[in-house]
């Protein structure tokens, strides 16, 4: 029973410390820019505020699907942190992204639609990627579940270094951030699926995104094996990564980004594959 | 219905500080057609110009015809006003037009480059040239009391003078400036990612630029040689102070950005010639006499050349103005060269134009 | 638990120019940069009305953004605060009476702060976010109330209409 | 002899000879009758069959199927003559030469020429009970058909024909017999594929007539493989009890291709894709339940003897490329059935892998994809066939006011989508015992495994993208709509969608018991040797392969019911308010991107030659 105990916890607090993780990286993007940037809890006061707001729908089923994708989101998180098949997982998160999907395309809203595509677009960006990875996990581990590689002895980084670029590489297209951050493009689509959102509704849609932070820093953490400050350091300079490569590219068009994704990272990730499988 | 989406941007747009509206026709993202629609800030004020106010007021009523440019509208309805009255103005005066002149253009081109970076998606970048750009602003402050709107010149000369605490201030931020110009230059030329987003992107060729009349930074960096600072040396001595014209080939986002970064290199080394030979003399001269006849005038403001008209009939109110602003002009170059680009590149490639819509519409 | 408190923590800005001279926009542009930084405060620049707490208007209404303004009033969900920057925005400035003008925003949406200024100053614009921030706190949801209200009447309206088709009612005039 | 199986053999035929003469009114009833009776007897039969039924047939039906078989080659050459296909022609001739060469070759068989195992009840099973939906339903479709009142009668005649026919294919054993009968859904395909009778369709026709000759003259091949290498009698279990002889791969690798031209695979993908100028029900029955299943159905009949060979080694790998190629095709496609069609092929390619590896947990994946690809495959077609004939859509580009107008086939066509991809639906479970044994396969088969991974991890993905794309074309409604109006579709279509939705949810509630009494058993059948599926709690394990049920039951709410939940919920407090527009009120046009492939189809076509190519090679070496 101990050994469920912090990853339950985990699943509970999520959402809260997705929202700290967040908030976090508002300051030190804005400390990246020169700016003094928002105070720490800002997502939360955020999501207070938006708690507050008139509700205001396009209509119900685009509404509920919202507020479904971020239960579904959280279910998917919940089975990665309880170790669950990673090929279960992945289809679980793609579950929760059509449901978000299914959500921009069910208004008759441009830009929703634009972001619904292009949100399709950047699943085919990182799925197949996502996939060979797990599938080197499984090599390496001899089983699927994430717990093999929670538990792992020797730090699966050393093993698959390639697999944990090529996820380097499509972690920016999930968490949509510069140059990869197509799917959400403020500047051209305002935001695309989450564009209809509003309120009580949008708070959904917004705190499913600090979820899919502690998703993907999850899957970072994988690669530590059951080394805890590896996986912290490896959680830490992923951060920092992440937010230095926000802070000095351009987004690209989706078009560029599918072919940076499926030409760099899955080819690094079936190198990765084929150095374990002939080993 | 088909293949086409049809994607409206503007009139309330995050991309677009002004209203207007583009509809692009897009199949996979790739626009095939433009629509746009600039009018939407039309006020009336020419009609108004020739009505309601009088002609020593109309230099402050044309001056909010565009806030970005509006040194370059009240200094170009002050030169057709003198040419109406038939007066010289002094020489201090023509050399303080031209160094508020300039460092509006300075503001005007880093705002573009930032709006631009913005557009592409490069937070970052917005960040920094805004910051960088706070410096021109507090000159501009420093020299004509306002940080937008200066209301600096006025018919027969301008309202203040440089004193000399205010030019040496100007040439130390200058000279803190330049590395970090250099500092902009280097991200912008060289960011892989800018560059993707920015090269061979919103293209415009030569020819099409000379068919489609296009002006400013926006010809210029298609290689089209147009500029009214090269062209007329009788109302501002631009050759005087060092003006180069500057211009490169490609026609796309990345040779606009490259040709107003150097065009602030230029607008640096203007400022500091007008400061070293800054003139003694007057700074207003005084008539009484009434606009009487017909005049033109041209003048490069920072988006292009602004033509102004205007006649007079010997009463306090003028009879005609009529404008004509550099965006004016760029329509129809904008709607051409969005043309087979993504849609991704849109608000990029319109924040490249710099367009400035309540120029276009008065 | 109050939720009015975070009102003010969290302004999300929606920016609209209603047909100025785009001096005050760019002042705008300068509070998000780094020397004004207005995400101290917890702004965003949304650029989506659905999402938004703050709208900061520009320049004088003209006849074509008029409609426009009124649609991205509507859209944007209550509590809500309208702050109309510079002078042509607060009364239409210099360009009252042009033909094609329709004068201060105040005239088609409720303004809650003005703020003066030809062009305003970015302390002037973050001055008078803070203020609308106090105002967005106080702000009861009375035009909400007000649609409630509304849709109740609505619904009684249709019961007695119900009632009078089942004949429970008798016409009062036959 | 079997009573069940009598049945499921000789009514299918009796109903489409009485279907001929009697009258529209009666023939309704005949047919929904004997849709039900036909499937409760498989029900029956699946249930009774455990052991292996071997079962001889009298002399005189030898002779008479050999009659038959001559008749219809015959039949052959005169299209061929008739329509001037020189390639029709050849083959038939071929075909028929061989076939005379046999016969005289041959000793008289002695062995039980039919054999009903599990394998053949569960196909036997999938077969009729979809069949018989897809009857129920052109019922109606046909009533719409614009065609003289006896080719009404005459396509449900060949419908219930064709049935009887497939009923036969899955349970020959002797392959001469297979061969018949594999003719025969070629023949049946052949007429129902030429019903609309204009030049579209006789060409399309004639494409899969020859085409699915070739799969007959590589069964011919085979059974002079099998007669010349001296094993004996040419039946499957022969085959099967020579799995380690020499020169066995021969045959094996020719009765493979029959199944991957059945199954439509590159080059032979062809057939399929022209089928769709046929009336609807025949696509739905062509890709759902009959023909291609029979694909699989040889692959994992044969699966014991070819698994581990290099024959198997080929067939992964040109499945593996298939898979790819054609949910890149799909992708490409813009006609709603075209769509649905190249996705068949690239399922059918998973399958076809599936069955080929071998090893207990893909068998099980191979039945679990057959069974449940049937099944919203099926609803798919039908719908796609409600929205032929009562929305008047056939390009899935026009179908942006479905939403509005259709809604509930529109959320139909979104779950059977979705039923093909996500968990938790059956095919899902398929799609993910794949993956992982796929993930084996690359520890022990290194570098084919891992191509193969990519192939279908990248594949996997393209198909998603391309469900979703379809799926938002049809989904959209403006915020004026939030009271959903069902639409009436009358009682045969809304009839049979409604079962056939049932069938997937009753899928996705029932998965375990399916899997421990359906798939299990059938599966260790056609290994022969024993799969262990067994529950653990909660978990449910098929061979090393661990399926939790609480997620499962989970994200059953989380998908299925949240979609159907979605249609009917509405947020009372909340206020309704319009779409960003940028402020504007003007209307704008919809679409979806969409992606041209002209110019690889030809190296598709070439990669997949060189594949058959590679497979005789393979088996010859």
């Amino acid at each position: 029973m101990n050994g469920y105990l912090l990853p339950v916890l985990l699943i509970i607090l999520a959402p809260f410390i997705g929202g700290l993780v967040y908030g976090f990286e508002r300051i030190v993007k804005a400390r990246m820019q020169r700016r003094i940037g928002p105070p720490l809890l800002q997502p939360f006061y955020d999501f207070l505020k938006l708690a507050d707001k008139r509700q205001m729908i396009v209509h119900s089923a685009h509404a509920f699907l919202g507020i479904m994708h971020f239960v579904s989101l959280w279910f998917a998180l919940a089975l990665l942190l309880l170790g669950a098949d990673l090929i279960l997982v992945i289809f679980l998160h793609l579950l929760s992204s059509a449901l978000l999907i299914m959500a921009g395309f069910s208004t008759r809203s441009i830009f929703s639609h634009l972001g619904a595509n292009r949100t399709a677009l950047s699943i085919l960006a990182y799925e197949p990627v996502l996939i060979i990875i797990a599938v080197s996990l499984f090599i390496n581990t001899g089983s699927f579940d994430a717990a093999a590689a929670f538990t792992s002895e020797e730090p699966l980084l050393f093993k698959m270094p390639l697999a944990f670029v090529a996820l380097l590489l499509v972690l920016p297209i999930k968490l949509k951030k510069s140059p990869f951050d197509v799917a959400e493009a403020h500047q051209e689509i305002t935001g695309g699926v989450e564009l209809e959102f509003s309120g009580l509704f949008f708070e959904a849609v917004y705190t499913a995104k600090w979820l899919d932070y502690i998703f993907c820093y999850t899957l970072v953490f994988l690669f530590a094996g059951s080394n805890i400050l590896l996986g912290i350091g490896l959680v830490a300079g992923t951060f920092l990564y992440l937010n230095a490569l926000d802070n000095s590219t351009a987004r690209v068009n989706y078009k560029q980004m599918l072919r940076f994704s499926l030409g760099i990272a899955f080819t690094l990730a079936f190198i990765n594959l084929l150095i374990n499988s002939l080993t | 219905m088909g293949k086409q989406y049809e994607i409206p941007v503007g009139a309330q747009h995050i991309s677009l500080l002004e209203p207007l509206h583009f509809r692009f026709t897009t199949e996979n993202e790739k626009i095939v057609k433009t629509d746009a629609n600039v009018f939407y800030v039309h006020r009336g004020i020419e009609q108004a110009c020739c009505s309601k106010f009088k002609f020593r007021q109309v230099s402050f009523v044309v001056g909010r015809v565009c806030g970005l440019c509006s040194i370059s509208h009240t200094t170009a309805y002050s030169q057709v006003a003198e040419k109406l009255l038939k007066i010289e103005i002094p020489r201090r005066a023509k050399y303080l037009r031209m160094l508020v002149i300039e460092l509006d253009r300075i503001h005007s081109h880093l705002l573009c480059l930032s709006h631009v970076a913005e557009n592409s998606g490069f937070e970052a970048l917005f960040m920094k040239t805004m910051q960088y750009r706070e410096f021109s602003m507090e000159l501009l402050e420093a020299v004509c009391g306002n940080r937008i709107q200066y209301d600096f010149s006025i018919v027969g000369g301008v309202t203040r003078d440089l004193k000399p605490e205010v030019a040496d201030m100007i040439l130390k931020r200058l000279d803190h400036f330049m590395p970090q110009l250099e500092e902009l230059i280097g991200i912008y030329k060289n960011n892989w990612t800018l560059s993707l987003k920015n090269k061979g992107v919103g293209r415009i060729s030569k020819e099409d630029a000379m068919r489609l009349n296009v002006v400013g930074p926006f010809a210029r960096a298609a290689g089209l040689a147009v500029d009214v600072r090269n062209e007329t040396e009788d109302l501002l001595p631009w050759k005087e102070v060092g003006y180069e014209m500057i211009t490169d080939t490609a026609g796309d986002v990345h040779a606009r950005n490259m040709v107003r970064l150097r065009e602030i290199e230029v607008s640096i080394r203007i400022i500091r010639n007008v400061i070293a030979g800054l003139p003694e003399s007057d700074l207003v001269t005084e008539t009484k006499a009434f606009p009487e006849g017909e005049a033109t005038v041209r003048l490069e403001a920072p988006r292009g050349e602004l033509f102004y008209y205007a006649k007079g009939n010997k009463t306090q109110v003028l009879e005609r103005l009529k404008i004509k602003a550099p965006t004016f002009s760029n329509v129809a170059g904008m709607v051409h060269a969005f043309t087979n680009n993504e849609y991704a590149s849109a608000p990029a490639i319109i924040a490249s134009y710099d367009p400035c819509l309540s120029c276009t519409a008065r | 638990m109050k939720l009015a408190p975070y009102r003010k923590k969290s302004p999300w800005i929606l920016h609209f120019n209603a047909g100025g001279c785009n001096g005050c926009d760019i002042e705008i542009l300068a509070c998000l940069g780094p020397k004004y930084d207005i995400e101290r405060f917890g702004m965003i620049n949304t650029g989506n009305p659905k999402q938004s707490d703050v709208l900061l208007i520009t320049g004088p209404v003209t006849k074509r953004t008029r409609e426009r303004l009124v649609e991205i009033y509507a859209q944007m969900p209550e509590p809500k605060v309208v702050i109309s920057c510079g002078a042509c925005a607060c009364t239409g400035g210099v360009f009252r009476g042009m033909y094609n003008c329709e004068g201060g925003v105040d005239q088609f949406i409720p303004v809650d702060v003005y703020v003066c200024g030809c062009g305003t100053r970015p302390e002037q614009i973050i001055d008078g976010v803070v203020q609308a921030l106090g105002i967005l706190e106080k702000k009861t949801r009375a035009m909400e109330e007000s649609v409630r209200l509304k849709k109740e009447a609505l619904k009684e309206g249709e019961q007695i209409n119900r009632r009078h088709v089942a004949g429970e009612i008798k016409p009062a005039l036959t | 002899m079997n009573l069940y199986l009598t049945g499921v053999i000789l009514l299918p035929l009796l109903v489409s000879a009485l279907l001929l003469i009697l009258p529209p009114k009666i023939s309704k009833g005949l047919v929904i009758l004997s849709s039900l009776v036909l499937s409760a007897l498989a029900l029956l039969l699946y249930i009774q069959v455990d052991e292996p039924l071997r079962i001889t047939l009298p002399h005189a039906v030898n002779e008479g199927i050999v009659v038959a078989d001559i008749l219809m080659l015959l039949y052959f050459g005169w299209v061929a003559i008739r329509r001037k296909s020189v390639l029709v022609g050849l083959l038939s001739v071929l075909q028929l030469g061989g076939l005379l060469y046999l016969l005289r070759t041959l000793p008289a068989s002695e062995a039980p020429q039919l054999l009903v195992d599990k394998l053949s009840t569960f196909m036997l099973l999938l077969i009729n009970v979809i069949s018989g939906i897809i009857a129920v339903f052109s019922l109606r479709y046909i009533d719409e058909e614009d065609c003289s009142a006896f080719r009404k009668k005459f396509f449900l005649s060949v419908l219930f024909w064709f049935i009887a026919a497939m009923n036969m294919v899955v349970i020959s054993d002797n392959l001469e017999f297979f061969f018949f009968f594999f003719e025969l859904t070629t023949l049946a395909s052949f007429l129902f594929i030429g019903f609309r009778k204009d030049e579209v369709s006789v060409k399309n026709a004639l494409t899969a007539l020859w085409m699915n000759q070739i799969g007959g003259l590589t069964i011919l091949a085979a059974i002079f493989f099998i007669a010349y290498n001296g094993y004996g009698e040419i039946t499957f279990t022969n085959l099967l009890a020579h799995s380690t002889a020499e020169g066995v791969l021969l045959p094996l690798a020719l009765l493979s291709m029959a199944a991957l031209i059945k199954g439509a695979q590159l080059p032979f993908s062809k057939w399929l894709l022209g089928a769709m100028v046929a009336p609807t029900p025949v696509s739905a029955l062509l890709h759902s339940s009959t023909m291609v299943k029979i694909a699989p159905f040889i692959i994992l009949r044969l699966s014991p003897a070819i698994k581990d060979t290099p024959v198997a080694m080929v067939l992964i790998g040109l499945t593996g490329f298939v898979f790819i190629a054609s949910a890149i095709s799909a992708l490409s496609q813009d006609n709603f059935k075209r769509i649905l069609a190249h996705s068949t092929i690239a399922l059918l390619a998973l399958m076809i892998m599936m069955g080929a590896v071998g090893s207990p947990v893909t068998i099980v994946a191979s039945l679990v994809l057959v069974l449940f690809h049937g099944i919203s495959k099926c609803m798919l077609f039908l719908n796609a066939g409600i929205l032929e004939r009562v929305f008047h859509l056939k390009q899935s580009s026009d179908m942006d006011k479905l939403g509005e107008s259709g809604p509930f086939t529109a959320l139909v066509i979104s779950i059977g989508f979705m039923s093909l991809l996500l968990p938790p639906f059956g095919a899902f479970i398929g799609k993910w015992l794949s993956i992982e044994t796929i993930g084996t396969l690359a520890t022990d088969k290194k570098l084919l495994g891992a191509l193969v991974m990519v192939a279908v991890a990248g594949g996997g993905a393209v198909l998603s993208l391309l469900y979703f794309k379809v799926m938002g074309l049809l989904i959209a409604r403006s915020g004026e709509k939030d009271r959903v109006q069902f639409e009436k579709t009358g009682p045969y279509y809304a009839g049979t969608t409604y079962l056939l939705l049932g069938l997937v949810m009753a899928g996705i509630i029932g998965l375990p018991l399916l899997l421990m009494y359906y798939f299990g058993p059938v599966a260790t059948t056609t290994l022969g040797q024993a799969v262990p599926v067994f529950q653990d709690g909660w978990n449910f394990f098929v061979g090393t392969m661990r399926i939790p049920m609480l997620p499962m039951l989970i994200a059953f709410i989380l998908l299925p019911l949240t979609l159907v939940t979605a249609m009917f919920i509405r947020f009372r407090h909340a206020d309704r308010a319009k779409e960003y527009m940028c402020g504007e009120k003007v209307n704008y046009s919809f679409s979806s991107f969409y992606f041209t492939i002209d110019r690889a189809v030809p190296y598709f076509s070439a990669a997949g030659i060189l594949f058959f190519i590679a497979l005789l090679l393979a088996a010859l070496l």
